[in-house]
Order: C-alpha cells, then structure tokens, then sequence
C-alpha cells in the first residue's frame, strides 16, 4: 500500500499557514463548522428518512405536511419542541446530566473521522475515545433516570448502566480485531489497509465480519437503540426515564441518541466499511493533483453516505424485532456477542499466523 | 406463595400503587404492588373506577332502549351485550326468532369475536413495542368495522340486534364482502406469524411468563380463551348452543402445551389466533347458506313488553362466559338485568398471576388477561 | 437435567441460528411494504383533515347513522321519537295553529352531545321526518354549538294576526259565493 | 345425579334448609329454594361432596321483588359442565324501617370464591350484610361514589340514591 495515503495532511496545520492564527481559534472554529454543517444536517436527514423508512415498514404516508413529502418536517419538529419549555425551575440534578451530555457532545468531536482532510487529531488510539463519549452519555442518562423520583426513572437508569456495561466488551474486542488487521488504532492506519471495493474493505475477512456484527450489536446495547432500547422505552413502565422529558430538554436528550448513533455508525464505517477511500482511486488522483479541498468534500461525502445507509440498515431492525426485556439484552451481549467477538478474535490471530509462516 | 427466583435481589421490598388511570393498565383500576428489587412479590388490585350504574339504567329505561345500554357494555364487542339481552327477552316472552335473523346473529358474533381478538393482539403488539405487527393489525381490524358499517351503519356501538330478529336485513353484498375478508385475513394471519408469533424475542418475552393453572382456571371461574390457553375446554356454544350454533359444525382449539409453560401469555395469544382461524372457517362455511325468510319477528314499538318471567342466558363472548339475568315484571322497563362478565373473574387472578413476575413483564401479563374495565365494573 | 458439553455447545449454536432465522423471517414478511410489493401490501393512512380521498360523506355505506336531521314540515309532533331516546337527547314543545287545527312544533331540539346515533328515533317516526345524515364530523367549540334546534319557534301574534285575516278573506269568498 | 336424591342429601346435611324446588323461570333448569339462613351448609355439601361437586359458582344475583330480596346461586360442575343447578332464597324486608338498613346474609365467598366480586356489588348496591365474608362490609364504597347513601338497586320511592325519576 502506498505511503502518500498513509500520510495525512491535517487541515489545522494547512489554515495555519494561511490565516496565522492561534490553534484553538482553529479548533473551535473546526467544531462549529462541523457541528453546523455535518452533524445537525445529517441528523435532520436522517430524522426525516428514518420517519419514512418507519412508514413504509407500517404500510403508512408518514410524514406529508411540512413541504413537499414533508421534507422540513424535521425542522418543524425542531422548531416546536423549542417553543415548548418546562414550568418548574431547572434543579442541580438536571444541570448534572445536561453538563454530562454536552461534556460527551464537545468533547471528541475533534476524534471524529470524516475523511482524511477532515481529520483535525488523529492520534494513535482514536479508535477507543468513542467508548469514552458514548460511556459518558450513558452515565448522564443513568443520572437522569436516578435523579427522578419516580420507579420507571430509577428502573430505566439502572438498566442503561447494565446495558452500556454488557456492551462495551464485545465491541472493544471488535476493535482489537481490527486494530491487529490495521498495525494501529488510528483512523489513518485503518483506512489504509481498506481499498474503495468492498471485497478489499475490513469485513470481506470472515472472522471481521463476525467482529463486525459484534461491534455494531455491543454499539446497538451500550448506545440503547431500539429495539435494544430497554432504559427508554416510552410505556414508561417498562422503565422508560424520558416518560417526563419535554421541551427543550426532550429535544436534546433526542439529539444526544442520534449523536451516539452517528458516532458510532462513522467509526462502524471507518474501521469495517472501507472508510472514506473513493472508488475508482479518486483519492490518490485528486491528491497527486493537489486538490485537496475537492478531496475533503468527496471524501465526507462518501462517508456520510455509507454512514447513512448503515443508521437506516440497523433502525430497520426495530421494526421487525420486538423490544426485549433487559435481562435478555444483557444476556444477548454476554453470551453471544462476546463469545463470538473473542472467537472473531483468535481466529484472525491464527489467520495471521498462518499468513505470516505459510 | 413467593417462590424466589434466580434474579432476586433480596433488595429492600418497596411498594408502588399504580393507577387508577396509567398507560400501561387495561383501563381504570388500581394496582397496589410490592416489589423487591424489580420482582414483584405481591399484588394487590382495585376496581369500580368504571362504574356507570348500567344495570340500574336498564331499569329506569324502556325495552327497546335496554339494547342500546347493552351495547355499551362492552363497547369492543358490542353485539354480545345485545344478543345475550335480546336471549333473555326472547326467553321469557317465548318469541322464537326466525332462522334468518338467528343466521345474521351468528355472522355478526362471529366477525365481532374476530375483531376483538385482533384487538388483543394490538394490545400484545403495543406491550411487546412491537410497532409494525400492531399496524397491520389494525389495518385488518378496519376491515371487519367496515363490514359492521354496511351491515349495520355504526362501527362499534352496532344496535341492530332487535327482540325477535334483527333490525334489518343483510344489505346486498355483504355476504360476499364478508367472505372475500375471510380470505384476506386467513392470508394475514401467516404474516402475523411470520412476523411476531414465532420470533425468537417474542417466545422469550412471553413464553414462561404468567402462567395459570388449571386448578387456577376452576378456582376463579375462569373462562374464554384464557382457560382453554390453559387447556380447559369449556366453551358455552357448545355445552349451551344458542342461536343455532348447533347446526354449525365446529371445533374449539384447546391449548395442549404440557409441562413448565402451560397456560403462559404465549399459550393465550396462540389461542385467539387459533380462534380467528376457526371463526374464518366458520363464516366461509357458513355465510354462504344463509336461509331466506323474514328477519323479524314483529317490530317492537316503544309500548313493547315482555310478560313476568325470568331468564338466565349464558353466551360464548370473545373474553368467555356472558352471563344475563333478566327479570321482567311485565312492565314498560325491565324490572333487573344483571351481567356477569368474564372480567370480573379474570381479574380475581390478578393476585396470584403476578407474583414473581419482573416489572418489565407486567403491562405484557395485563394484556395477555385481555381485561375489559368497563364490562367489570358495569 | 444434566446434559452433556457436547450437547450444551450444540444447542447453544442452535439458538443462536434459531434467532437470526426468526429475525429473518420478520424482515422477509416486512420487507414487500417497504418495497411496495403486491396490491395487498399498499400504504393504507390519508391525510386528515385534508379532504378525504376515498372517504366522502356520499361513500359511506347507505345505512350509515350520521347527525340527525328533521324535516320540519313533514314533522306532525307526534312524541314517539322522544319516547324512545335511550339518552333523553330530544325535547319537543308543539302548539295548536289557530285556523287550520294542525299541530305546530315550535320546539324540536336534539342534543348531539346527549345523542348516541343508536337510530331508534329514526325507526320510530311515523311520517318518516327524521332521518341520519352522512355527516359524522361533529366536533365543538362549545356544547351549546351541538344542539340543533328545528321547531318553527313558538307562534308569535303577527302570526295569528296574519292567520286571522286570511280566514276571515276565505269565509267572506265563501260568503260571496 | 338425580334430583330428589340431592335433596334428600340436602334435608340431611342441613334439616330445614330445602323449602320446595321449581322451575326456574321458562327454562328447563330446576331450582331449589332454600332458608337462606342455612346457605352455609347446603354450600359446603354442594361443593365438596364427591357425588355433586357443584364447585362452580357461576353466577350469584339479587333482585328486589315487591318486599323481599331474591338472591339465586347459579351452580355448576367442573367436571361435567352440563351439569348445572339454581338455588334460591329470599330475604324478607319489613317496609317500617327506614330504606338503608342492612339485611344480613351468611357469605359463601370462601366456598365458591368466584362470588366474592358478585358479594361486594350485592352489599353496595342491595345493602346485603354478608357474615364472615373476605371483604369489608363498612360503609366506604368501591363501587359507588363517596358519600353516597341509600341502595340503588333496591325497588323504593326513595331509594334511587340523587335520581329522583
């Protein structure tokens, strides 16, 4: 594999050369633009498809009112959940989780890989700092629901603690599997050992394959998407906490679910999907060609839509599936996922192996 | 009576009263429930949140009006309420129905049993949260209230039962609308179990869970499907026939399923499956051969009266037995109507059902009894 | 039970298999809705209160029990329907007409809130005056906006004034003839 | 089994509790009318003995005529669901009392514990004391609201609780 596309150009390196200002200004500025222009862009497309996916799976219109095909209905959500607020006064339990949720929004943006023009810190253990995000948000959930003094609040916190605990493994142990494929645990070294066909991407391994359902059922588990969704489900007895949820808070309790979602699908695509590697070599041509602000926007692009299409694959699984009982999503991470992951595990070590000695 | 499972905490044992109005309860009662860590150990239930004075409003009312009270009491299946008033009335007065209306009561039975069985599994689908199952369903469910729509002109509250016949006669049409939708359903129903019955997360939610037991079954008077899930077979259409099912050959599924999960919610749900199968075949067998004739005795005027007497019917609703005791002294109003509905019975197990169960199985368990408040309470 | 290693191991792969089978099943029973396969399997909502596609009022079936309606005219007073109403939903008050010795109903109101369109005023009425309508929407602001009042209003003087004249012209043409 | 052979069962177990037997309204079920007093008895024998075992109480219904209340006892067998029978008895009221006084009935809920719904509704709505029986019969209501007094099933002028018709 060739060396150029190894060796990333960091695009905070490139503005300050141009603008000659301070760092941090950069990376702030970097944090905006993403959030602004990537993520709460594709949260609203994604709401909106994911609305119509549900409603097709039910035989439904689904949404038809706001724009044509209700293509604004996202933003008409938006905007009436933030007219909406609660009478009582904000007390320091909430504050507690609100700080917990926007720690785990800000804090690894900057990790997130969106092509490799994009990528602001790429350090060599990348891959893991989501688990801190997304361990972070399960925690602020889990001092939400206890920081209700209701049974379902307690309940659900508890369960999201169980359920974010069950799932880390299995997915760490898929990302031990990658990390021996890649030499490394950052997003440059993954991508490169991936090409743009999917029979040289990560998953075309079969023993990857299984780490690759390992990792996105521990993400489905730890992240609590439905129908995994046991801390959050809405018959508040079952142990729902966001039974008393609304408003603006509803609202980003929403948003920080679809974060964890995206993160997590962006790093699912990242290490198994053949990251943001353009067909037909588009990579190293505009690169050689020096492009390399066409390249970036190709590159996010493409990942966003593989990213896409991987949210819309694993949220069609709710419907079909009914939600479990949280006993039984536990069990399911740790007697199956986990079994299996350490099984995708050993068995990539022997493949190893054997490729090395034969 | 607590039987400590493998998930026990042994956690301190709190108390939570749910109700009388929450999302999760099958309608306006009040659950008195202590739980250790998230098991439940025992359970208390409270009812008459509904009470509506119905049996004194038949009363205060004339005849004709005692069958539109009886629509509402259980306003799912509201042709049961009818009929069994209209079987006392027809009992003490000795008017013999003619064979055609006998016939159309039939059909409509049949269709309101299979629309209230599609009802309960909406309810099973919206407590597994099992979204898609719960929208074909009432999709279908449409369908029937479409049926009852052209027969009768109403979707839920029906009044076409009349003393003596029925209100008017079967439009053109109907009989084969009714059987095309016969059809479509006996196709819906594999897509159901394709897409819930048999999943593997479904049997784990439900099978094992909430089991009653035969001796459960006599202790409390439990009938309808819920005793024959729990392999009781006892069914009034055929130790009592009325209104001709007799002539109507059929076969009341009884759940066999022996050992450790007999009678849990799955058996329930499989039931009423089996049930509407039955009823689909019934009616396609049925509906074709419907006899000709007149379709009321006599038409009842609002001076209508039934001679002093009593009577006692027992009819096979949707949820079980269907009791009406009738008391008439000859006047312009009944002089007693009483009801004894299934629910009231399926609710004295409640206590029993509940214990060592989780809380996450609980609303599932409340669906799987398929309580009716309001024909509890009256 | 006991079982052995072997077979625990077998049986776990079993479950495993048995479960990524079912969940297959589903999606192979959900999938043709989301592709829009067949004629059984068409999207089946319509937009409310936008106007309704397949649903107009004519469409219902003919003996569909909508919010009443009395012909006033052919109205003769007669108390059967309020008889009957199981809800006491209907108040009459009706006046003798001075000239003609015909019944007058000044008052003929129906209390949709109270009515539950059970239809056996409908049955009842002898001059067949008051029938279902197709409509069934029926919301309110208020309970007053849902009684519907058809009486003629009580006879006012200038009426009997009016019919008083009249009379009088009749008989002196029948005088003069 | 037949029906005289039962109650000559009966006059056993319980002498002076079987007062005559007819047939229960148009319907070809017969039904024993018995001293409600000795209730009791007669249920412990209808539900345990091994020849009867009428251990189904599928209905139990009051109902006020002209001066007495007439409550009936629907039973049925488990074993042979055919197999169904009616008791009967009545509760004389004497009109000089006033309308909310309580007449007493022994309970039989702990026989047939199907009846206890049904004894619940009959002391609210009837006003029947049931002695011995598993639910409470002081005067807080389940079924009827608060501070209601005054049985609303019972056939009097002033009896019809607020209603007055």
């Amino acid at each position: 594999m060739n060396l150029e596309s190894i060796s990333t150009i960091s695009w905070i390196s490139l503005m300050q050369d141009q603008l000659g200002t301070s760092s941090w200004r950069i990376a702030l500025f970097g944090l905006s633009l993403i959030y602004g222009l990537i993520i709460l862009p594709t949260g609203a497309v994604m709401s909106y498809l994911e609305r119509k996916l549900r409603a097709d799976f039910h035989a439904r219109i689904g949404p038809s009112r706001a724009g044509h095909a209700g293509i604004f209905q996202p933003l008409a959500d938006t905007l009436k959940l933030l007219q909406k607020e609660k009478y009582s006064r904000s007390t320091w339990t909430e504050m507690l989780w609100i700080g917990f949720y926007t720690m785990a929004f800000y804090s690894i943006v900057a990790v997130m890989p969106l092509g490799s023009i994009a990528l602001l810190v790429n350090t060599d253990m990348s891959a893991f700092l989501p688990f801190w995000a997304a361990l972070v948000l399960a925690f602020g959930t889990m001092v939400f629901g206890l920081s209700q003094d209701s049974v379902p609040g307690w309940f659900g916190g508890v369960r999201v603690a169980a359920q974010a605990l069950a799932g880390a493994f299995p997915a760490i142990v898929a990302i031990l599997c990658v990390g021996l494929q890649a030499g490394g645990f950052s997003w440059s070294s993954m991508a490169a050992v991936q090409g743009a066909s999917p029979f040289s991407w990560t998953v075309a391994n079969p023993f990857e394959l299984i780490a690759f359902f390992a990792f996105v059922g521990g993400g489905m588990i730890l992240l609590g998407i439905p129908p995994l969704d046991t801390g959050l489900s809405m018959p508040d007895i079952h142990g729902g906490v966001i039974s008393s949820l609304y408003g603006k808070r509803y609202s980003l309790f929403r948003f920080s679910r679809f974060y964890g979602f995206f993160l997590w699908s962006v790093i699912a695509v990242t290490m198994f999907l053949g990251a943001w590697i353009l067909p037909f070599g588009l990579s190293e041509i505009l690169r050689l060609q020096e492009r390399f602000i066409l390249l970036g926007s190709l590159e996010l692009l493409w990942i966003l839509l593989k990213t896409v299409l991987l949210m819309l694959v694993v949220s069609s699984v709710a419907q079909v599936v009914p939600r479990g009982r949280v006993d039984h999503v536990t069990d399911f991470s740790w007697k199956v996922l986990s079994p299996f992951s350490l099984l995708a595990l050993i068995g990539y070590t022997v493949w190893i192996g054997l490729r090395t000695f034969l | 009576m607590f039987k400590p499972t493998l998930e026990c905490l042994n956690a301190d044992v709190t108390t939570w009263e749910i109700g009388p109005y929450y999302s999760a309860l099958p309608g306006p009662m009040k659950l008195k429930l202590r739980l250790d860590g998230e098991i439940i150990i025992s359970g208390q239930v409270e009812t008459g949140f509904l009470h509506r004075g119905l049996e004194k409003a038949f009363e205060l009312n004339s005849w004709n009006s005692s069958i539109i009270y009886a629509d509402h009491l259980d306003s799912e299946g509201a042709v049961f309420g009818e009929l069994a008033v209209c079987l006392a009335a027809e009992e003490i007065a000795g008017i013999s129905p003619p064979p055609r209306a006998q016939a159309i009561r039939l059909i409509l039975s049949e269709l309101t049993r299979i629309s209230c069985h599609l009802n309960y599994a909406v309810k099973i689908g919206r407590a597994v949260g099992s979204e898609t199952f719960t929208h074909y369903v009432l999709r279908d469910r449409e369908k029937l209230l479409d049926l009852f729509e052209l027969l009768t002109g109403a979707r839920f509250s029906l009044s076409f039962l009349r003393f003596g016949g029925v209100k008017a006669d079967v439009t053109e049409g109907f009989i084969e609308r009714v059987i095309e939708t016969c059809d479509l359903l006996r196709v819906r129903l594999k897509e159901y179990n394709d897409l819930l019955t048999f999943n593997q997360v479904f049997l784990k939610r439900t099978s094992g869970v909430g089991q009653i037991s035969k001796e459960q079954v006599m202790r409390w008077g439990i009938t309808g499907p819920n005793a024959r899930a729990s392999g009781v077979s006892f069914d009034i259409r055929k130790t009592h026939p009325y209104s001709e099912f007799e002539k109507v050959d059929f076969h009341v599924p009884v759940s066999n399923s022996k050992g450790t999960h007999g009678g849990d919610a799955h058996d329930r749900f499989l039931i009423r499956l089996l049930e509407i199968e039955q009823s689909l075949e019934m009616l396609k067998v049925f509906a074709d051969k419907i006899p000709s004739g007149p379709f009321l005795e006599t038409k009842s005027g609002s001076d209508f009266k039934v001679p002093r007497g009593e009577g006692w019917i027992r009819i096979e609703s949707s949820r079980g037995f269907l009791g009406c005791y009738l008391m008439s002294d000859g006047g312009l109003s009944p002089s007693r109507v009483q009801f004894r509905t299934p629910t009231s019975s399926n609710l004295l197990v409640i206590p029993e059902v509940v214990v060592g169960l989780k809380i996450e199985d609980l609303p599932l368990v409340l669906a799987s009894l398929d309580l009716n408040i309001a024909e509890a309470d009256r | 039970m006991k079982i052995s290693v072997f077979s625990g191991i077998v049986k776990y792969f079993q479950d495993v298999y048995q479960g990524f089978r079912s969940v297959m099943n589903s999606y192979s029973a959900a999938l043709p809705y989301v592709l829009g396969m067949g004629e059984l399997r068409k999207e089946v909502t319509e937009q409310y209160p936008d106007p309704i596609s397949s649903k107009t009022p004519d469409d219902l079936p003919p003996r569909s029990r909508g919010i009443l309606f009395n012909d006033i005219e052919r109205c003769t007073g007669c108390r059967e329907c309020k008889q009957v109403c199981p809800s006491r939903a209907i108040e009459i008050e009706t006046e003798i007409r001075p000239d003609t010795n015909q019944v007058w109903v000044s008052t003929f109101n129906i209390d949709m809130a109270k009515c539950v369109l059970c239809g056996l005023c409908v049955d009842a009425c002898l001059p067949n005056s008051l029938v279902h309508t197709r409509q069934y929407i029926q919301s309110a602001y208020n309970l007053s906006e849902l009684m519907m009042s058809f009486g003629k209003g009580p006879i006012t003087p200038k009426q009997r004034v009016n019919w008083e004249i009249a009379r009088r012209i009749k008989e002196n043409d029948e005088v003069l003839i | 089994m037949e029906i005289l052979e039962l109650i000559s069962k009966i006059n056993a177990a319980a002498p002076g509790a079987y007062l005559h037997k007819s047939r229960f309204g148009g319907s070809d079920q017969t039904s024993v009318w018995l001293d409600l007093r000795k209730i009791r008895d007669v249920a412990l024998l209808l539900c345990n003995d091994p020849m009867i075992r009428l251990d189904w109480l599928e209905n139990m219904s009051v109902a006020h005529v002209d001066d007495a209340l007439v409550v009936t006892y629907f039973l049925r067998s488990w074993n042979d669901p055919r197999l169904n029978l009616s008791l009967r008895g009545s509760i004389v009221m004497d009109r000089k009392k006033e309308q909310d006084d309580r007449v007493e009935l022994p309970s039989i809920s702990d026989i047939w514990l199907t009846a206890t719904p049904m004894e619940l509704e009959a002391s609210e709505l009837f006003g029947i004391r049931f002695l011995g029986g598993s639910q409470s019969n002081s005067g807080s209501h389940s079924i009827l609201p608060e501070g209601w007094s005054g049985f609303p099933l019972r056939k009097m002028r002033h009896s019809r609780g607020n209603k007055d018709v």
